[in-house]
This record gives C-alpha cells, structure tokens and sequence, in this order.
C-alpha cells in the first residue's frame, strides 16, 4: 500500500515539474540574437582600454607611464622622448598595448589624472593573427576618437559598430584606415557635443 | 620507500648550476626585506590582559604543554610556536584536551623565511568554543623535514601536499607525499624565494607590427 | 598565414603511466580532465568494480598558475583583480577577502555606505554562484533545464553587478578600503525587485522542477554520507559542513563587515547526504535574499572609499576568512612594510573539499560520484589557483 | 478519407497495369514484384527520414522552448533546414576510426542500429490499407525486432576500445533486456483483449470497442515506461548518459557513422510513439474530416511530444533505480494487468 501511494506520489512530483516546464514553454523566449541584436551595455562597461583624444584632436596621454606601472599584467608598453634636446616636455612617440593578455580590469583608467585613457564598450577582439592583437598608438587613437559618451566609472562609449546592418562582422582592423594621430581634420566625436 | 626519499632529497637540492625545464637554478637568495616583528602595535601584537576565555585557554596550554611559548594576539588569536620535534604532541594535545578541542584545521602552510628556514603555519580552529590558534614552527632550510600532522587532522593532507609541492617542506610520516599542483617531474619548489623561473621575462616587450601589416 | 611568432618547440611529453594492477579484475578509468561532468579540468583516477567505486584519487593541478608566487611581485591594488580569478563565479567574495586581510594590516575603517555595498554585492554573489552550483549539480544528475533556468536568474545578478562594476564575471569592484564606485538608487530599486520576485517566483520553481521530483531526491538522499566528525576532521567548511550538521558560519562566528547586523538563520543539514548539502545551498539563497533586503532598507548616503595612506606600508602578518559560497575562503597575508605581500596564501575550500571525495565516495555508482562531485561545487579557478 | 482510398486504388491499378506490361515483355513476373517490394521500401524510408529529420528539429525547438531559447533560427524558416544541414555537414566529415579499435565491428555496428530501426516499419499500420505487410503476427514481429539493437549497442561500445563504451553497452545491454519483458507483457494485454497479434486487427478492435488507453490503463503505464527506456530517451538515457559516462557507447564515433545511429534513435522513438497511437489510442481510426493517415501522425506526434516533454523536464535515474523499476514494479504490474486483462476477457 505504502509503495502505491510513494507510486502515486512520484508521478504527482512528475506532473508538477511537467507544468512548470510547459508553463516556461509557452511564454517567450529571452534570449538575444547576438550577432544581429547587440545587448546594451551599461555605462563604464570594461572592453579594451583606448587612448582619448582632447577637442583638437590630438591625444591627452602625457607618457607619465602611471598605467604602464598599476597593470597587473605588464602590457602597456610606452615610448617617448624629451623635447627640446632631452629637457623640455615628455613627447609621447608609441603606445602599445598587448589585448590578447589584457584582463580588463580597469586598472590603468582608473590611475591615469588626465583622463586620458579609458576603457571602451569595444569587447570583440577576435581576429585570425595573433599579432593584432598588439593595439598600437594608432589603433588606440582611432577606437578613442570615436568616443561618444563622458567617462563614467572610467569608461566610454564609443561609436564603434563590428557589426554592419546585414549582419557581417566586420574585422577590427578595418576601422583604422583613418587619418592619424594629431593630424587635423581626424573625425571624432567631442565629448562635450 | 628509502630510494623514493633518496629521489626526492635529490630533486630537493639540486647540483650547482644543474638546471630542469622551468627550474630553479640554486644561486645566493635573493634578498628581500625580511618581515620586521612588533614596531608599531597592530593586530597581531601581544594583548597582556587577555578576555577571560582567551586568558584561561593560555593557562591550560602553559599547563599542559611545559616549555612552549604561548601568547595571545591583539585579534583574540592565540599563538604557539614550537620545535617540529614536539609538533605532533603539541597538535595532539591540542585537539584532545577537553577544555581546548582544538578539532577543526583550518589552514595549514609555510614560508619561506630565508636564513630562518621554512616556518609552518597552521590555522586551528575549535568550533565548541570558537577560540582560534596558531601553530608554528621552523624547519631548516638545508633539511626542511617536519612531522605530519595527518594523524591529528586528516584534512591536512592536502595542505602538506601543497606545501611539500611548492615549497620543498618534507612531512614525515604523510601517506602519500606526491606534488599535487604541479606535475611529477618539476623541478624546484616555486614559492621560495630563490626559486628563479627561467622563462623569458614576465615584461615582455610588445611589438606592434601594425606599420608591417599596413 | 605568417605569424612572427618563432615555431613553438615540440613539448617533452613524459607519460607517467597510471599504478596498474593488470591481476584484478578492476576497472581503472580516468575521469576528466575533459569529462563534462567534473566542473572544469579535475581528473579522478577511480577504480571501479562493475559500476562500483573502489576507489578514487583526484587529480588536480591542471589550472595552476601560481597566484601566490606571482602576488608577491605585485603590488597590492594590482593583487585585487586577480582574486577575482580565483573563484570565478564568486569573484566579490574574493575581492572582499583579500581587502578585508590588506584593511586589517593596514587598519583602515571602510565608510559604512561600502560595507552596505559589500553586503549586498556579495550576497548577491553568493545566490549567483549558489545558482550555478544548483544549476550544474542538477545537469550532472541530467536534469538540463533546471541548468538553464539558474543561468536565466544567474543573468540578472550579472547585469546588476555589471552595471556597477562594468564586467560581467571578474567584477573588480571591492577594493581595498571600501567599493570601486557608488551605485544610484535606481539599482538598489532594481535589486530589490529582483530579490523579490527571485524569492516569490524563481524559487519555488526550482522546487517544484528538482527538489520535490522523487527521482532527484532518491538519486541524492542517502549517497555520500559526511559524518559531522569526518567533516571537521577533513576541514570541510561551508554548504558541505552545514549540509553534515555542523551549524557554523563564519559570518555568524567571525562576522565582517557589519554582517553581526543582520537577521539571519543559518540552514543545516540532518544526514549530511548529497541532498543535505544540495538543500543548505538552496536554503542559504534564501537567507541572502534576506541579508539583501535588509541591507537595502539600512543603506545610508555616505563616501564608499576610505582614504589610502600615499604609501603602503603593510606589516605583520594576518589571516582572514570570510564565509563564500563555497566555504571558508582564507587569506594568509604576510607583509614586509613594502607594497608589495611577502607571502600571500589563499584557502580555497574547494581545495579542501575534494580530499573529501575518496573519503566518502567509496562503494558507490559513478552516477553517485558526479553527484558528490556536484554536490561539493568544485570550481577549479580556486583548486588550483 | 475518399481521397486516400482513391490514391490507394489509383497506385493498385498502376501496379496491376504495370504488371501486365512487365508480363507482356517477356520478364518473369517475381522480378517486378521484388522491383516493387524495393520501391515500397525506398517510400517507407524516404517518409521516415523525413520524419527523423522532422523530429530533431523538433526536439531542438521543444527543449528550447521549455528552456526560452528559440533553437535552432537560421537555416529556413523558424531553422526548419537545420537538421538538413547538420546531416550534410555529418556526411562530409572525415571518417575516424580509432587506431585501437576492432575495425569491422565498428564498420558494422551503426548497420546493425540502424536496420532494425527500419525492418520494424514493415508491420505499422498507417492507414486502413497504408501497410507494407500485415502480419498476423505483427506484436510478436514488433517485440522481435525491436531487442535486435541491443546487439548493435554492445558491438559499438565493445570495438570502441573504450573504457566508457563498454560501460554504456553493458549498461544498455541491461537496460534493454530488462525492458524487453514489461514491454512484452503490455503487448500481450493488448493482443488479449483484440483477440488478435495483428497491428491492422488491433487498430480494428479498438473501432469496435473503444481506445484501449480507456481498457488497458496500466498496460499503458507500463508500455509508455518502458517504450521510453527501450528507445534510451531521457530520463532513462543511461547508456549514452553525457554527464556519466561522456558519451557511452557512441564516444568514439563521428561523422556519418555517429549519424547513422542518430537516425535510429529517432527512428525508434517515432516508432515507439507509433506504436503507442496504434495500441492504445486507435491508431489510424478517427473522424472522417481528416484522412486516416493524418490521424496516425497526430496521435504519434502527441507521444513523440510527451516523450520530449517528460525526457526535458526529468533527471537521470540511476542504474540500480532503473533495474529495480523494471523489475520491481513494472514487471509485476505488467504480469497484474495480463490477470485483470483475462478476468476481464472472460467477463465481457
């Protein structure tokens, strides 16, 4: 008798589960078309690190290398010399920086006084060479320029789009084909507009 | 069992300039500061007068244990230290006594002190009581042998594994005394700190080769 | 294609042949590293007899990266993000454990606005990763949609904390000295409805869907009994202890963070079987729905940062243990008065709890033991560090 | 209903004609029948290969469904092509034998799955006329052939040189043998009470009396439950259990080999849920607004989607729980059902 009722009792606790399970079945689904769909992200959202510019174009970055020392994993590679014969100001001449080992975790915005480098809403790195994965000044620059938002939390938003409308991804590497660093006329997107 | 050891304390030390994959090559250590004790009072620091419970798990101690040195720390940790030959006994009563029941092994590691040798580090824990103590004791370095406490603890075996794997301190008497973060053939103990690690630099110069691409 | 890489050198592969013994009619087969019901990279060497378990030994290593070598060349705040990477799926737990040594050597006071904020991140943590460790229990026992279900709640907590700290998973947001960034209050609202509606819908849904199902609780009841006193004597902590009947939370034992506070019950198990441990794990997400709802109604306006000392100048030795998802999460910090840890150790549960896994899984099905592999929650990040 | 006779009447007229042109050629007769016996297979497998790819999509969209996914979206409308695809891509992927393997076991396997899962089509009764041989002793056929794939499970995990292989055959092997008999005890409850074994004879008698689902409660319970277990679905899927045993007995097998015995699985699980419409819930038989075949595939889709439906909401069982259900409940209650079955027969 007592095996009936645990009989019985078993398929009530099937039945039970069978309704919660066709109760999610009819309602809609919640899942995001990603490549066609691309979720919002929330401002500050930690994607590769870029390098701002001011409203002249050219960059904030002054080489003080203060991002360069707090990252953890040591990828900022930062190249400058003095003006002026060796006394004058730091010129800033390269800026690498190493993604395929980047943690992101924000390290070097959060450290930087000027405000010259923020982590951007730019997370799809992917890319068939390893090498381009090395960002160089001008990568970083060009991913900058198109900044969209003020940093909040550290970060920007940028215009960047590696998805066109129909749904290709378009490589990173084809967004540099811009004008340079400092060069005038650079589209941008002033963070004041 | 006698060549197993024989194998290890040969791994242990090995010859002048003899290097393994990723292995330490044995040069003069590499001096860091040494922890400077008691400057200014922080929360490891003695606390004289002791709450009542602390102050009489110290008598009991002092009682039981003659010619261990025995203190209790500003955060309420009780603190032994103690020669590795009295290291089972001190454990063993620790956990035993009726008043400490000290039954519940929290953490159990070493440091590498340098000159000092290896300092093993065990967390206890009573939970009846919730009083909280520090077992410690040092180990050469030349002969970094300590008794296990498996015995008293089953949980430290793993604890010992790892601390045999990464810092080279042997536990005599552990069941089975393999690495086990590490794979059976490494050579060196990473976590000390004349262990040099022979791959390239961790600052690896990056190298845009964006100018080459374009 | 032309990579500028030199051709990588042909590795020295050296197999070490597993101890056979070619006379008995045992079985012996590796489980993991790439089986996918071991919670990442763990390898059981196990000898079965039939589908019985004889015997099993863990294998670990597979993820280790030598974290607490590798901390001693970093700087403090640099240590930070990488005990996110310890336990993954409890990242602020981590955090908070590492800032809560470095705070207690350095003495610094946490604004009490960041000890709310701690609170409820890491409570909100705590259900995340109690979550998975449903979820991924409950696939191994081949239950998918439950796995599923705890991903789409799981999703949530993700896009609050995100949107506070801007990751998804390594959240980087508890720092030494208090909380990266304030939050509005808008979040807080949101918090709170998702810990109302996780309380009143998501739950009793899981309930209805895996616990009261008689196939779950006949596969999990009485499988891999952990006596009370095997369980203190292994150092088992957490879900595991409490599941065994042993009543202790470091939250309640050792409380941080203002955590003393709050009203909460700490669940405990009668048989200390795969389904006590499964149960105190769905039990204690209710209590943090609780602690988070307390924490939201008792939050005050304030800083969410202590001011840092311009040089770090940490000295002595200290080891703190908060209570994570998993269990007791310990750091072992020794500072030389440099900035940077002279010996960091970190206590992962999980390390502890897999000794446990020979111990109690002897004589069972290997059905069983991806059971107690599940019900122990494994994550390899920690393990292995 | 009209139109479906009228189609049979029109293809036996074809065939009577095209007889008597084959005749006329100075052909033996026994050649064009075996042609035809060949071409009616050929009908029968293209619709279950339809089916089956029918059915993954299925499968697919209800898990994704009770998960709130979408499944598969891209290929046709709602994804409906993707099974298409992922057979192409299943064909065209390299052929790996393992090096350790028993080679010709391991060729032969997947045939061995794969043609009971097709023999077993011959006795289904579709529609009134819409059957590829009638047997008289069409249960007896069905639980005959159906045991056959346990073989093919034991050769595939055996010749894998695989230690989980062996496990999943051995398991399966269990498995199978121990559901074959409650299986076969509803089948005999069902043959007693149509007073015949024929598939055709049973579907008649249930017209005349009514659903057996309504006479035969328990036998239902019992077939349903180990119709699930006889076609490893979830949640009695342990030979293939992906959390225990990785794959079981299929592990070591890709490509179109692995896809050979997909095919079957589904192939089964649409018989099963067949032979579910057809012993319990009349078959074929229904209102005339529809045509009797659509009436079979309704009633068969239904099983499919609650087999779908219980396999995605439940846990495993374990492999002890499953001996001692097949033994410990089913069977007895099976063997019960049979003695109310005959008290009842001899009563009405």
């Amino acid at each position: 008798m007592a095996r009936i009722a645990t009989f019985f009792d078993a398929v009530w606790s099937i039945l039970k589960g069978m309704g919660v399970t066709f109760r999610e079945m009819v309602r809609p689904t919640i899942t995001e078309f990603y490549p066609y769909t691309r979720p919002e992200l929330p401002d500050g959202a930690r994607g590769i690190p870029v390098l701002l510019s001011d409203e002249e174009g050219n960059l904030k970055c002054v080489a003080c290398e203060l991002c360069a020392k707090i990252c953890p994993p040591q990828i900022i590679e930062i190249i400058w010399h003095r003006g002026e014969d060796g006394k004058g100001k730091k010129i800033l001449d390269g800026f690498n920086l190493d993604a395929s080992r980047c943690m992101f975790c924000g390290l070097c915005a959060e450290v930087c006084p000027f405000e010259a480098i923020a982590m951007s809403d730019v997370y799809e790195l992917t890319t068939d060479d390893p090498t381009t994965f090395v960002y160089d000044i001008k990568r970083l620059a060009e991913l900058g320029r198109k900044q969209t938002t003020p940093i909040t939390n550290y970060g920007v938003k940028t215009t960047y789009v590696g998805t066109e409308a129909s749904g290709k991804t378009v490589p990173l590497d084809s967004v540099v084909t811009r004008p340079a660093v400092g060069q005038p006329g650079s589209e941008r997107t002033a963070v004041s507009q | 069992m006698a060549d197993e050891e024989k194998e290890l304390q040969s791994q242990e030390a090995p010859a002048e300039g003899s290097r393994g994959e990723h292995g330490e090559k044995q040069r003069p250590a590499r001096r860091t500061r040494t922890p400077k004790k008691e400057e200014a009072p922080g929360p490891h620091d003695t606390l004289e007068d002791l709450p009542g419970e602390l102050a009489r798990a110290v008598e009991r101690i002092r009682a039981g244990l003659p010619g261990v040195e025995v203190r209790g720390r500003r955060d309420h940790w009780l603190e032994i230290r103690t020669e590795p030959s009295r290291w089972v006994e001190v454990a063993t009563f620790l956990r035993d006594d009726p008043e400490l029941r000290f039954d519940y092994l929290a953490l159990l590691t070493g440091i590498d002190r340098l000159d000092d040798g290896f300092e093993v580090v065990v967390h206890l824990n009573a939970l009846t009581s919730n009083l909280r103590l520090i077992l410690r004791t040092q180990v050469p370095r030349e002969e970094p042998v300590c008794p296990t406490l498996t015995g008293v603890w089953p949980g430290a075996n793993w604890h010992e594994r790892e601390a045999y794997d990464l810092l080279g301190i042997r536990f005599e008497g552990h069941p089975d005394l393999r690495r086990i973060l590490l794979k059976e053939d490494w050579v060196g103990h990473p976590l000390r700190k004349d262990y040099i690690d022979r791959r390239p630099p961790r600052k690896i110069q990056v190298k845009a080769d964006w100018e080459r691409r374009a | 294609m032309a990579t500028t890489s030199p051709p990588a050198q042909a590795p020295d592969v050296r197999v070490v042949p597993d101890e056979q013994d070619r006379s008995s009619s045992h079985l012996y087969v590796s489980m993991g590293p790439q089986h996918p019901s071991t919670h990442g990279v763990l390898r059981l060497k196990a000898r079965i007899d039939g589908e019985r378990i004889v015997d099993v030994d863990p294998d670990i290593g597979y993820l280790h990266r030598c974290f607490e070598k590798h901390s001693e060349q970093l700087t403090y705040p640099q240590i930070v993000p990488y005990t996110d990477r310890c336990d993954y799926l409890a990242a602020i737990n981590n955090e908070l454990t590492f800032a809560l040594a470095v705070e207690k050597l350095l003495g610094l006071e946490v604004p009490p606005r960041a000890q709310y904020l701690r609170v409820i991140t890491m409570e909100l943590q705590r259900i995340a990763s109690h979550l998975i460790a449903f979820g991924t229990f409950a696939m191994d026992l081949g239950a998918t949609t439950a796995f599923l279900y705890c991903w789409r709640e799981r999703e949530s907590i993700i896009n609050l904390l995100e949107e506070i700290s801007g990751a998804r998973m390594l959240f980087h947001y508890v720092r030494i000295g208090g909380v990266r960034n304030d939050v509005t209050d808008d979040w807080l609202r949101r918090v709170r409805a998702f810990v109302d509606d996780f309380i009143s819908d998501k739950l009793p849904q899981y309930h209805r869907l895996i616990t009261g199902n008689r196939l779950f609780v006949r596969r999990t009841k009485g499988i891999a009994v952990l006596t009370p006193e095997d369980a203190i004597a292994w150092g088992a902590s957490g879900p595991v202890l409490r599941g065994s009947g042993v009543a202790r939370d470091l939250r309640k034992v050792e409380p941080y963070c203002g955590i003393e506070k709050y009203d909460f019950n700490v669940p405990v198990g009668e048989n200390g079987d795969v389904f006590d441990r499964y149960m105190v794990r769905m039990l204690e997400m209710e209590e943090s729905a609780k602690i988070i709802k307390q924490a939201l109604e008792g939050i005050e306006a304030g800083d969410v940062m202590a001011p840092l000392p311009r040089r770090w100048k940490v000295e002595g030795e200290t080891y703190v243990r908060t209570e994570g998802p998993k269990g007791e999460v310990g750091c072992y910090l020794v500072g030389d008065g440099s900035d940077k840890p002279y010996r960091l150790h970190w206590r992962a549960p999980s390390f502890v709890h897999l000794q446990l896994i020979p111990v109690i899984s002897k004589g069972l099905l290997i059905a069983d033991l991806v059971a107690v592999i599940g019900s122990l929650d494994p994550v390899f990040g920690e393990v292995d560090r | 209903m009209q139109l479906e006779q009228s189609l049979v009447q029109w293809v036996g007229n074809l065939y009577a004609a095209g007889l008597s042109w084959w005749t006329s050629l100075g052909i033996p007769e026994w050649v064009w029948v075996a042609l035809m016996a060949v071409l009616k297979g050929v009908a029968v497998l293209t619709f279950l290969l339809l089916n089956v790819l029918f059915l993954i999509w299925l499968e697919r969209k209800v898990a994704g469904r009770i998960q709130r996914r979408p499944g598969p979206m891209h290929h046709g409308p709602q994804g409906i092509f993707q099974t298409l695809f992922d057979a192409l891509k299943l064909v065209i992927k390299e052929d790996i034998i393992p090096s350790q393997a028993d080679k010709w076991v391991f060729i032969t396997a997947p045939l061995v799955m794969i043609a009971p899962a097709l023999m077993i089509w011959v006795v289904m009764p579709f529609g009134p006329d819409l059957i590829a041989r009638d047997l008289n002793v069409g249960l007896l056929y069905v639980s005959a052939v159906s045991s056959f794939s346990i073989l093919a499970l034991i050769m595939a995990g055996w010749s894998s040189n695989n230690k989980w292989s062996t496990l999943g055959a051995m398991r399966s092997a269990a498995q199978m043998i121990s559901y074959e008999i409650p299986l076969g005890l509803a089948l005999v409850a069902v043959g007693m009470l149509a007073g015949t074994l024929s598939l055709k004879g049973i579907v008649e008698a249930q017209q005349e009396r009514t659903w057996f689902l309504l006479l035969q409660p328990l036998g239902f319970l019992v077939f349903i439950v180990a119709a699930t277990a006889e076609i490893n679905r979830a949640p009695f899927n342990l030979p293939e259990a992906e959390s225990e045993l990785v794959a079981g007995f299929n592990t070591e097998y890709s490509g179109f080999r692995w896809g050979v015995f997909f095919v079957a699985e589904y192939a089964n699980l649409l018989f099963m849920a067949g032979m579910a419409a057809t012993l319990f819930l009349g078959g074929w038989s229904g209102p005339a607004f529809l045509p009797p075949f659509l009436w079979w595939l309704l009633k068969t889709y239904l099983f499919v989607f609650l087999i779908m439906w219980v396999g995605w909401t439940l846990p495993r069982i374990r492999v002890d729980q499953l001996m001692e259900l097949g033994w410990k409940f089913l069977i007895p209650v099976g063997l019960a059902n049979i003695a109310l079955t005959g008290v009842f027969v001899i009563l009405t």
